[in-house]
Protein backbone atom coordinates (compact mmCIF):
# COMPACT_ATOMS: atom_id res chain seq x y z
CA UNK A 1 0.00 0.00 0.00
CA UNK A 2 1.67 3.24 -0.92
CA UNK A 3 1.03 6.04 1.42
CA UNK A 4 1.22 10.15 0.12
CA UNK A 5 1.26 13.06 2.76
CA UNK A 6 1.18 16.43 2.53
CA UNK A 7 2.08 19.78 3.99
CA UNK A 8 3.47 20.03 7.37
CA UNK A 9 3.21 15.92 7.52
CA UNK A 10 6.98 15.44 5.17
CA UNK A 11 8.22 17.29 8.82
CA UNK A 12 7.27 13.58 10.12
CA UNK A 13 7.38 11.74 7.31
CA UNK A 14 8.56 10.97 3.60
CA UNK A 15 6.51 12.84 1.05
CA UNK A 16 5.82 9.16 0.00
CA UNK A 17 6.41 5.64 1.17
CA UNK A 18 5.36 1.80 1.17
CA UNK A 19 3.99 0.02 3.87
CA UNK A 20 5.76 -2.90 5.15
CA UNK A 21 3.04 -4.96 6.55
CA UNK A 22 -0.48 -4.88 5.18
CA UNK A 23 -2.72 -2.41 8.03
CA UNK A 24 -6.59 -3.15 7.64
CA UNK A 25 -8.44 -0.35 8.36
CA UNK A 26 -7.62 3.69 8.99
CA UNK A 27 -6.85 2.76 12.82
CA UNK A 28 -4.68 0.61 12.16
CA UNK A 29 -2.65 2.24 9.87
CA UNK A 30 -2.42 5.73 12.11
CA UNK A 31 -1.29 2.94 14.70
CA UNK A 32 1.13 1.88 12.36
CA UNK A 33 2.61 5.35 11.56
CA UNK A 34 2.81 6.66 14.74
CA UNK A 35 5.06 3.38 15.68
CA UNK A 36 6.88 5.13 12.39
CA UNK A 37 6.97 8.56 13.95
CA UNK A 38 5.65 8.50 17.32
CA UNK A 39 5.91 12.63 17.33
CA UNK A 40 3.22 13.20 14.91
CA UNK A 41 0.85 11.74 17.09
CA UNK A 42 -0.55 15.58 17.53
CA UNK A 43 -0.97 16.20 13.71
CA UNK A 44 -2.07 12.45 12.78
CA UNK A 45 -5.21 13.21 15.55
CA UNK A 46 -6.66 16.25 13.28
CA UNK A 47 -5.77 14.56 9.65
CA UNK A 48 -8.35 13.28 7.38
CA UNK A 49 -7.68 10.11 5.44
CA UNK A 50 -8.71 9.41 1.62
CA UNK A 51 -8.34 6.80 -0.51
CA UNK A 52 -8.75 7.34 -4.49
CA UNK A 53 -9.33 10.99 -4.36
CA UNK A 54 -12.48 10.12 -1.31
CA UNK A 55 -12.30 10.85 2.58
CA UNK A 56 -12.54 7.59 4.46
CA UNK A 57 -13.45 6.81 7.90
CA UNK A 58 -11.20 5.27 10.73
CA UNK A 59 -13.21 1.65 9.61
CA UNK A 60 -12.49 1.73 6.12
CA UNK A 61 -10.96 -1.43 4.81
CA UNK A 62 -7.89 -0.97 2.73
CA UNK A 63 -7.39 -3.40 -0.28
CA UNK A 64 -3.39 -4.32 -0.75
CA UNK A 65 -2.96 -1.97 -4.08
CA UNK A 66 -4.87 1.24 -2.27
CA UNK A 67 -2.79 4.54 -2.86
CA UNK A 68 -3.07 6.58 0.73
CA UNK A 69 -3.37 9.93 1.15
CA UNK A 70 -3.06 11.62 4.18
CA UNK A 71 -4.56 15.19 4.19
CA UNK A 72 -3.38 17.69 7.02
CA UNK A 73 -5.96 20.52 8.29
CA UNK A 74 -6.43 22.88 5.27
CA UNK A 75 -5.12 26.39 4.99
CA UNK A 76 -5.82 27.21 1.43
CA UNK A 77 -7.30 30.56 0.23
CA UNK B 1 -29.33 37.74 -30.30
CA UNK B 2 -30.28 40.92 -30.45
CA UNK B 3 -27.59 43.15 -31.93
CA UNK B 4 -26.09 44.22 -28.46
CA UNK B 5 -25.88 40.54 -27.17
CA UNK B 6 -22.74 40.26 -30.39
CA UNK B 7 -21.14 43.05 -28.11
CA UNK B 8 -21.07 41.21 -25.12
CA UNK B 9 -20.54 37.09 -26.82
CA UNK B 10 -19.99 34.92 -23.70
CA UNK B 11 -16.42 34.82 -22.70
CA UNK B 12 -16.05 31.27 -21.46
CA UNK B 13 -13.72 30.98 -18.37
CA UNK B 14 -11.74 28.36 -18.76
CA UNK B 15 -8.86 28.85 -15.82
CA UNK B 16 -8.40 25.45 -13.90
CA UNK B 17 -9.85 25.39 -10.57
CA UNK B 18 -5.67 24.41 -9.31
CA UNK B 19 -3.16 26.06 -11.37
CA UNK B 20 0.39 27.32 -11.06
CA UNK B 21 -0.05 29.73 -13.31
CA UNK B 22 -0.72 33.75 -12.17
CA UNK B 23 -4.41 34.12 -12.17
CA UNK B 24 -5.57 36.38 -14.22
CA UNK B 25 -8.48 38.03 -12.50
CA UNK B 26 -9.48 40.86 -15.58
CA UNK B 27 -9.98 37.40 -17.70
CA UNK B 28 -12.00 35.38 -15.06
CA UNK B 29 -13.68 38.68 -14.36
CA UNK B 30 -14.59 38.95 -18.55
CA UNK B 31 -15.83 35.61 -18.10
CA UNK B 32 -18.37 35.94 -15.51
CA UNK B 33 -21.10 38.53 -17.46
CA UNK B 34 -24.22 37.06 -18.08
CA UNK B 35 -27.13 38.74 -19.31
CA UNK B 36 -29.56 37.81 -16.76
CA UNK B 37 -26.98 38.40 -13.90
CA UNK B 38 -27.38 41.83 -12.37
CA UNK B 39 -24.76 41.07 -9.19
CA UNK B 40 -21.34 40.12 -10.02
CA UNK B 41 -19.23 39.36 -6.94
CA UNK B 42 -15.62 38.39 -7.33
CA UNK B 43 -13.52 37.57 -4.03
CA UNK B 44 -9.52 37.41 -4.24
CA UNK B 45 -7.65 36.36 -1.35
CA UNK B 46 -4.24 37.68 -1.35
CA UNK B 47 -0.96 37.44 0.34
CA UNK B 48 -0.38 39.78 2.93
CA UNK B 49 2.99 41.29 4.34
CA UNK B 50 2.27 41.03 7.88
CA UNK B 51 1.07 37.15 9.56
CA UNK B 52 0.74 37.43 13.52
CA UNK B 53 2.89 40.00 13.89
CA UNK B 54 5.96 38.29 11.66
CA UNK B 55 6.80 40.14 8.36
CA UNK B 56 5.97 37.67 5.37
CA UNK B 57 8.01 37.63 2.12
CA UNK B 58 6.13 35.31 0.23
CA UNK B 59 3.95 32.22 0.51
CA UNK B 60 3.96 28.54 -1.16
CA UNK B 61 0.88 26.80 -1.65
CA UNK B 62 0.64 22.98 -2.12
CA UNK B 63 -2.10 20.93 -3.17
CA UNK B 64 -3.62 17.05 -3.91
CA UNK B 65 -4.59 18.63 -6.45
CA UNK B 66 -6.90 15.47 -8.70
CA UNK B 67 -8.53 15.78 -5.21
CA UNK B 68 -8.91 19.21 -4.63
CA UNK B 69 -10.33 20.28 -7.93
CA UNK B 70 -12.78 17.98 -8.11
CA UNK B 71 -13.88 19.23 -4.40
CA UNK B 72 -13.71 22.58 -5.74
CA UNK B 73 -16.40 21.66 -8.71
CA UNK B 74 -18.57 19.92 -6.29
CA UNK B 75 -18.24 23.07 -4.00
CA UNK B 76 -19.19 25.37 -7.20
CA UNK B 77 -22.11 23.11 -8.14
CA UNK B 78 -23.67 23.22 -4.81
CA UNK B 79 -23.62 26.86 -4.74
CA UNK B 80 -25.34 26.89 -8.24
CA UNK B 81 -27.82 24.91 -6.96
CA UNK B 82 -28.58 26.09 -4.12
CA UNK B 83 -28.84 30.24 -4.93
CA UNK B 84 -29.85 29.74 -9.05
CA UNK B 85 -26.56 31.33 -9.94
CA UNK B 86 -25.84 32.01 -13.44
CA UNK B 87 -22.09 32.18 -13.42
CA UNK B 88 -19.84 30.71 -10.36
CA UNK B 89 -16.06 30.20 -11.29
CA UNK B 90 -13.10 29.56 -8.70
CA UNK B 91 -9.11 29.38 -9.09
CA UNK B 92 -6.61 28.42 -6.22
CA UNK B 93 -3.18 28.81 -6.83
CA UNK B 94 -0.15 26.78 -6.09
CA UNK B 95 3.37 27.17 -5.63
CA UNK B 96 5.06 30.97 -4.92
CA UNK B 97 2.36 33.89 -4.12
CA UNK B 98 3.78 37.26 -3.58
CA UNK B 99 2.51 40.15 -1.66
CA UNK B 100 -0.51 41.30 -3.18
CA UNK B 101 -0.62 38.73 -5.39
CA UNK B 102 -4.05 36.57 -5.53
CA UNK B 103 -3.90 32.94 -4.06
CA UNK B 104 -7.66 32.18 -4.97
CA UNK B 105 -10.66 33.80 -6.75
CA UNK B 106 -13.99 33.35 -6.56
CA UNK B 107 -16.97 35.24 -8.83
CA UNK B 108 -20.58 34.30 -8.59
CA UNK B 109 -22.97 35.91 -10.75
CA UNK B 110 -26.81 35.80 -10.18
CA UNK B 111 -29.80 37.89 -11.26
CA UNK B 112 -29.70 39.76 -7.85
CA UNK B 113 -26.56 40.98 -5.78
CA UNK B 114 -27.91 39.12 -2.63
CA UNK B 115 -27.34 35.33 -3.79
CA UNK B 116 -24.30 36.59 -5.60
CA UNK B 117 -22.76 37.37 -2.02
CA UNK B 118 -23.79 34.64 -0.30
CA UNK B 119 -22.97 31.93 -2.54
CA UNK B 120 -19.63 33.78 -2.90
CA UNK B 121 -19.02 33.91 1.08
CA UNK B 122 -20.15 30.13 0.82
CA UNK B 123 -17.73 29.01 -1.77
CA UNK B 124 -14.83 30.46 -0.39
CA UNK B 125 -15.63 29.02 3.14
CA UNK B 126 -15.85 25.50 2.07
CA UNK B 127 -12.50 26.16 -0.33
CA UNK B 128 -10.63 27.55 3.05
CA UNK B 129 -12.03 24.70 5.45
CA UNK B 130 -12.23 21.61 3.32
CA UNK B 131 -10.19 21.36 -0.01
CA UNK B 132 -6.99 19.48 0.13
CA UNK B 133 -4.76 22.78 -0.13
CA UNK B 134 -1.91 24.10 2.20
CA UNK B 135 0.01 27.10 2.56
CA UNK B 136 3.55 27.73 3.79
CA UNK B 137 4.45 30.95 4.82
CA UNK B 138 8.14 32.11 4.37
CA UNK B 139 9.27 34.78 6.56
CA UNK B 140 11.50 37.86 5.87
CA UNK B 141 13.61 36.50 8.95
CA UNK B 142 14.18 33.02 6.84
CA UNK B 143 12.04 30.81 8.89
CA UNK B 144 8.82 29.44 7.31
CA UNK B 145 5.53 27.84 9.09
CA UNK B 146 2.54 25.66 7.21
CA UNK B 147 -0.40 28.02 8.27
CA UNK B 148 -3.62 25.95 9.50
CA UNK B 149 -6.81 27.79 8.92
CA UNK B 150 -9.16 25.45 9.75
CA UNK B 151 -9.16 24.52 13.56
CA UNK B 152 -12.49 23.30 13.85
CA UNK B 153 -11.42 19.99 15.08
CA UNK B 154 -10.98 21.70 18.69
CA UNK B 155 -15.18 22.07 18.30
CA UNK B 156 -16.54 19.58 16.60
CA UNK B 157 -13.50 16.78 18.00
CA UNK B 158 -13.85 15.78 14.15
CA UNK B 159 -11.48 16.73 11.57
CA UNK B 160 -14.27 16.85 8.77
CA UNK B 161 -16.70 18.92 10.66
CA UNK B 162 -16.50 22.36 9.98
CA UNK B 163 -18.21 25.35 11.84
CA UNK B 164 -19.48 28.04 8.90
CA UNK B 165 -20.78 31.81 9.87
CA UNK B 166 -24.43 31.41 8.88
CA UNK C 1 10.06 49.05 0.36
CA UNK C 2 11.28 45.69 -0.48
CA UNK C 3 11.95 44.69 -3.98
CA UNK C 4 8.90 42.66 -4.36
CA UNK C 5 7.01 46.08 -3.22
CA UNK C 6 8.05 47.75 -6.14
CA UNK C 7 6.52 45.37 -8.29
CA UNK C 8 3.45 46.05 -6.82
CA UNK C 9 3.70 50.22 -6.48
CA UNK C 10 -0.18 51.26 -5.23
CA UNK C 11 -2.39 52.04 -8.16
CA UNK C 12 -4.51 54.94 -6.38
CA UNK C 13 -8.07 55.14 -7.67
CA UNK C 14 -9.13 58.38 -9.20
CA UNK C 15 -12.63 56.90 -10.70
CA UNK C 16 -15.14 59.81 -9.60
CA UNK C 17 -18.08 58.33 -7.73
CA UNK C 18 -20.12 59.51 -10.26
CA UNK C 19 -19.25 59.09 -13.96
CA UNK C 20 -20.56 59.54 -17.57
CA UNK C 21 -17.92 57.33 -18.71
CA UNK C 22 -17.83 53.55 -18.82
CA UNK C 23 -16.31 52.02 -15.53
CA UNK C 24 -12.70 50.56 -16.45
CA UNK C 25 -13.28 47.94 -13.81
CA UNK C 26 -10.04 46.06 -14.14
CA UNK C 27 -8.06 49.66 -13.65
CA UNK C 28 -9.80 49.98 -10.44
CA UNK C 29 -9.65 46.53 -9.12
CA UNK C 30 -5.81 47.46 -9.73
CA UNK C 31 -6.08 50.35 -7.33
CA UNK C 32 -8.04 47.72 -4.52
CA UNK C 33 -4.52 45.73 -3.97
CA UNK C 34 -3.01 46.81 -0.42
CA UNK C 35 -0.68 44.69 1.15
CA UNK C 36 -1.94 44.30 4.55
CA UNK C 37 -4.89 43.04 2.89
CA UNK C 38 -5.77 39.16 2.55
CA UNK C 39 -9.62 39.58 1.70
CA UNK C 40 -10.79 42.09 -1.54
CA UNK C 41 -14.56 42.00 -2.62
CA UNK C 42 -15.40 43.16 -5.52
CA UNK C 43 -19.52 43.33 -6.70
CA UNK C 44 -20.74 44.74 -10.22
CA UNK C 45 -24.48 46.23 -10.37
CA UNK C 46 -25.15 45.16 -14.14
CA UNK C 47 -27.62 46.00 -16.48
CA UNK C 48 -30.06 42.38 -17.18
CA UNK C 49 -31.83 41.73 -20.37
CA UNK C 50 -35.09 41.57 -18.40
CA UNK C 51 -36.93 43.08 -15.89
CA UNK C 52 -40.45 41.49 -14.38
CA UNK C 53 -40.96 39.77 -17.67
CA UNK C 54 -40.44 42.67 -19.66
CA UNK C 55 -36.95 42.61 -22.36
CA UNK C 56 -34.64 45.56 -21.71
CA UNK C 57 -33.14 47.44 -24.24
CA UNK C 58 -30.84 49.28 -22.09
CA UNK C 59 -31.02 51.69 -19.07
CA UNK C 60 -30.22 55.41 -18.64
CA UNK C 61 -29.33 56.80 -15.31
CA UNK C 62 -30.24 60.15 -13.66
CA UNK C 63 -28.06 61.13 -10.77
CA UNK C 64 -28.10 64.39 -8.61
CA UNK C 65 -24.59 64.37 -9.09
CA UNK C 66 -23.06 66.69 -6.38
CA UNK C 67 -25.45 65.40 -3.63
CA UNK C 68 -25.14 61.57 -4.46
CA UNK C 69 -21.14 62.21 -4.96
CA UNK C 70 -20.63 63.49 -1.77
CA UNK C 71 -23.27 61.06 0.06
CA UNK C 72 -21.03 58.18 -1.82
CA UNK C 73 -17.92 59.52 0.22
CA UNK C 74 -19.64 59.41 3.40
CA UNK C 75 -20.96 56.17 3.26
CA UNK C 76 -17.24 54.99 2.15
CA UNK C 77 -16.10 56.63 5.07
CA UNK C 78 -18.48 55.22 7.54
CA UNK C 79 -18.00 51.83 6.11
CA UNK C 80 -13.99 52.48 6.35
CA UNK C 81 -14.40 53.13 10.30
CA UNK C 82 -16.47 50.61 10.97
CA UNK C 83 -14.94 47.79 9.36
CA UNK C 84 -11.39 49.21 9.39
CA UNK C 85 -10.80 49.13 5.97
CA UNK C 86 -7.11 49.24 4.04
CA UNK C 87 -9.19 50.64 0.68
CA UNK C 88 -12.96 51.37 -0.38
CA UNK C 89 -13.75 52.03 -3.71
CA UNK C 90 -17.31 52.88 -5.11
CA UNK C 91 -18.58 54.63 -8.57
CA UNK C 92 -21.86 55.13 -10.20
CA UNK C 93 -22.66 55.60 -13.90
CA UNK C 94 -24.90 58.19 -15.48
CA UNK C 95 -26.20 58.31 -19.10
CA UNK C 96 -26.64 55.30 -21.24
CA UNK C 97 -26.01 51.77 -19.35
CA UNK C 98 -26.17 48.84 -21.72
CA UNK C 99 -27.08 44.84 -21.27
CA UNK C 100 -23.93 43.20 -19.27
CA UNK C 101 -22.42 46.83 -18.80
CA UNK C 102 -21.12 47.48 -15.43
CA UNK C 103 -23.82 50.73 -13.85
CA UNK C 104 -21.65 50.10 -10.30
CA UNK C 105 -18.85 49.10 -8.80
CA UNK C 106 -18.28 48.91 -5.08
CA UNK C 107 -14.64 47.32 -3.87
CA UNK C 108 -13.86 46.66 -0.58
CA UNK C 109 -10.13 45.62 0.91
CA UNK C 110 -9.89 44.58 4.23
CA UNK C 111 -6.88 42.40 6.44
CA UNK C 112 -10.01 39.44 6.53
CA UNK C 113 -12.33 38.59 4.41
CA UNK C 114 -15.29 39.07 6.15
CA UNK C 115 -14.98 42.76 6.62
CA UNK C 116 -14.61 43.17 2.91
CA UNK C 117 -17.39 40.81 2.16
CA UNK C 118 -19.88 43.10 4.73
CA UNK C 119 -18.61 46.59 4.33
CA UNK C 120 -18.91 45.88 0.23
CA UNK C 121 -22.66 44.92 0.72
CA UNK C 122 -23.24 48.02 3.29
CA UNK C 123 -21.70 50.52 0.73
CA UNK C 124 -24.19 49.41 -2.35
CA UNK C 125 -27.15 48.78 -0.01
CA UNK C 126 -26.41 52.50 1.35
CA UNK C 127 -25.87 53.41 -2.59
CA UNK C 128 -29.09 51.57 -3.68
CA UNK C 129 -31.58 52.84 -0.84
CA UNK C 130 -30.59 56.69 0.09
CA UNK C 131 -28.33 58.19 -2.74
CA UNK C 132 -29.86 60.32 -5.22
CA UNK C 133 -29.33 58.16 -8.14
CA UNK C 134 -32.86 56.94 -10.49
CA UNK C 135 -32.46 54.52 -13.33
CA UNK C 136 -35.07 54.40 -16.40
CA UNK C 137 -35.37 51.14 -18.15
CA UNK C 138 -36.02 51.43 -21.65
CA UNK C 139 -37.65 48.22 -23.34
CA UNK C 140 -37.44 47.07 -26.31
CA UNK C 141 -40.98 47.30 -27.31
CA UNK C 142 -40.67 51.07 -27.31
CA UNK C 143 -41.80 51.61 -23.75
CA UNK C 144 -39.44 53.30 -20.71
CA UNK C 145 -40.36 53.46 -17.06
CA UNK C 146 -38.38 54.90 -13.91
CA UNK C 147 -37.43 51.91 -11.46
CA UNK C 148 -38.07 52.10 -8.08
CA UNK C 149 -35.71 50.73 -6.02
CA UNK C 150 -36.43 51.84 -2.43
CA UNK C 151 -39.89 50.74 -1.16
CA UNK C 152 -38.87 51.14 2.66
CA UNK C 153 -41.23 54.33 3.21
CA UNK C 154 -43.96 51.90 2.53
CA UNK C 155 -42.93 50.06 5.66
CA UNK C 156 -41.27 52.66 7.85
CA UNK C 157 -43.92 55.57 6.70
CA UNK C 158 -40.77 57.72 5.78
CA UNK C 159 -38.92 58.10 2.21
CA UNK C 160 -36.09 59.14 4.74
CA UNK C 161 -35.61 55.59 6.78
CA UNK C 162 -34.61 52.33 4.99
CA UNK C 163 -34.15 48.72 5.96
CA UNK C 164 -31.22 46.85 5.47
CA UNK C 165 -30.61 43.10 5.94
CA UNK C 166 -28.47 42.87 9.30
CA UNK D 1 -36.94 80.33 -5.05
CA UNK D 2 -35.53 77.75 -7.23
CA UNK D 3 -37.12 74.14 -7.87
CA UNK D 4 -35.39 71.73 -9.85
CA UNK D 5 -36.85 67.95 -9.68
CA UNK D 6 -35.14 64.57 -11.37
CA UNK D 7 -36.21 61.24 -12.59
CA UNK D 8 -40.00 60.30 -12.54
CA UNK D 9 -41.34 63.93 -11.30
CA UNK D 10 -40.29 65.58 -14.87
CA UNK D 11 -43.49 63.40 -15.97
CA UNK D 12 -45.24 65.84 -13.70
CA UNK D 13 -43.38 69.32 -13.44
CA UNK D 14 -40.85 71.29 -15.53
CA UNK D 15 -37.15 69.80 -15.13
CA UNK D 16 -36.19 73.61 -13.44
CA UNK D 17 -38.93 76.33 -12.33
CA UNK D 18 -39.09 79.26 -10.58
CA UNK D 19 -41.72 79.15 -7.58
CA UNK D 20 -44.11 81.98 -8.27
CA UNK D 21 -45.25 82.86 -4.58
CA UNK D 22 -42.91 82.80 -1.58
CA UNK D 23 -43.74 79.19 0.66
CA UNK D 24 -42.37 79.38 4.17
CA UNK D 25 -41.71 75.49 4.81
CA UNK D 26 -41.27 72.33 2.68
CA UNK D 27 -44.88 71.13 3.96
CA UNK D 28 -45.96 74.54 2.10
CA UNK D 29 -44.04 73.80 -0.93
CA UNK D 30 -45.71 70.80 -1.15
CA UNK D 31 -49.09 71.99 -1.13
CA UNK D 32 -48.27 74.58 -3.62
CA UNK D 33 -46.63 72.05 -5.90
CA UNK D 34 -50.01 69.87 -5.38
CA UNK D 35 -51.66 73.22 -6.64
CA UNK D 36 -49.66 73.30 -9.81
CA UNK D 37 -50.18 69.79 -10.67
CA UNK D 38 -52.59 67.31 -8.21
CA UNK D 39 -51.61 64.47 -10.12
CA UNK D 40 -48.57 64.39 -8.60
CA UNK D 41 -49.70 63.98 -5.05
CA UNK D 42 -48.86 60.27 -4.88
CA UNK D 43 -45.45 60.36 -5.65
CA UNK D 44 -44.59 63.96 -3.63
CA UNK D 45 -45.70 62.01 -0.77
CA UNK D 46 -42.82 59.75 -1.16
CA UNK D 47 -40.31 62.17 -2.15
CA UNK D 48 -37.50 63.58 -0.13
CA UNK D 49 -36.11 67.21 -0.33
CA UNK D 50 -33.22 68.93 -0.41
CA UNK D 51 -31.50 71.88 0.09
CA UNK D 52 -27.76 72.79 -0.94
CA UNK D 53 -27.41 69.20 -0.58
CA UNK D 54 -28.48 68.37 2.58
CA UNK D 55 -31.53 66.42 3.17
CA UNK D 56 -34.62 68.58 4.52
CA UNK D 57 -37.52 68.18 7.05
CA UNK D 58 -41.20 69.23 6.75
CA UNK D 59 -40.48 71.77 8.98
CA UNK D 60 -37.63 73.64 7.20
CA UNK D 61 -37.66 77.41 6.96
CA UNK D 62 -36.73 78.03 2.99
CA UNK D 63 -35.05 81.82 2.58
CA UNK D 64 -35.87 83.52 -0.69
CA UNK D 65 -32.30 81.87 -2.68
CA UNK D 66 -32.54 78.52 -1.61
CA UNK D 67 -31.70 75.75 -4.46
CA UNK D 68 -34.39 73.02 -3.64
CA UNK D 69 -34.10 69.68 -5.02
CA UNK D 70 -37.19 67.47 -4.84
CA UNK D 71 -35.13 63.69 -4.47
CA UNK D 72 -37.77 60.45 -5.78
CA UNK D 73 -37.08 57.57 -4.08
CA UNK D 74 -33.46 56.24 -5.08
CA UNK D 75 -33.16 53.51 -7.97
CA UNK D 76 -29.55 53.52 -8.44
CA UNK D 77 -27.56 50.11 -8.57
Amino acid sequence: MKVQVFAVLKDYFEKEFLLEDYVGNTKALKESLLRLNPAASGILEICRFAVNDEFIDDQYQFSLNDSIFIIPPASGG
Amino acid sequence: MTASSLSHPPVVDRTPHITADLLDINKMFAGAHHRQAGGIVLFSGEVRENSNGRTVHYLEYEAHAPMASGMIAEIIEAAKLKWDLKIAIASHRVGKVEICESAVVVITASVHRHEAYAANRYIIDRIKHEVPIWKCEFFTDGTKEWGGNCNCHKITGDPSKHIYET
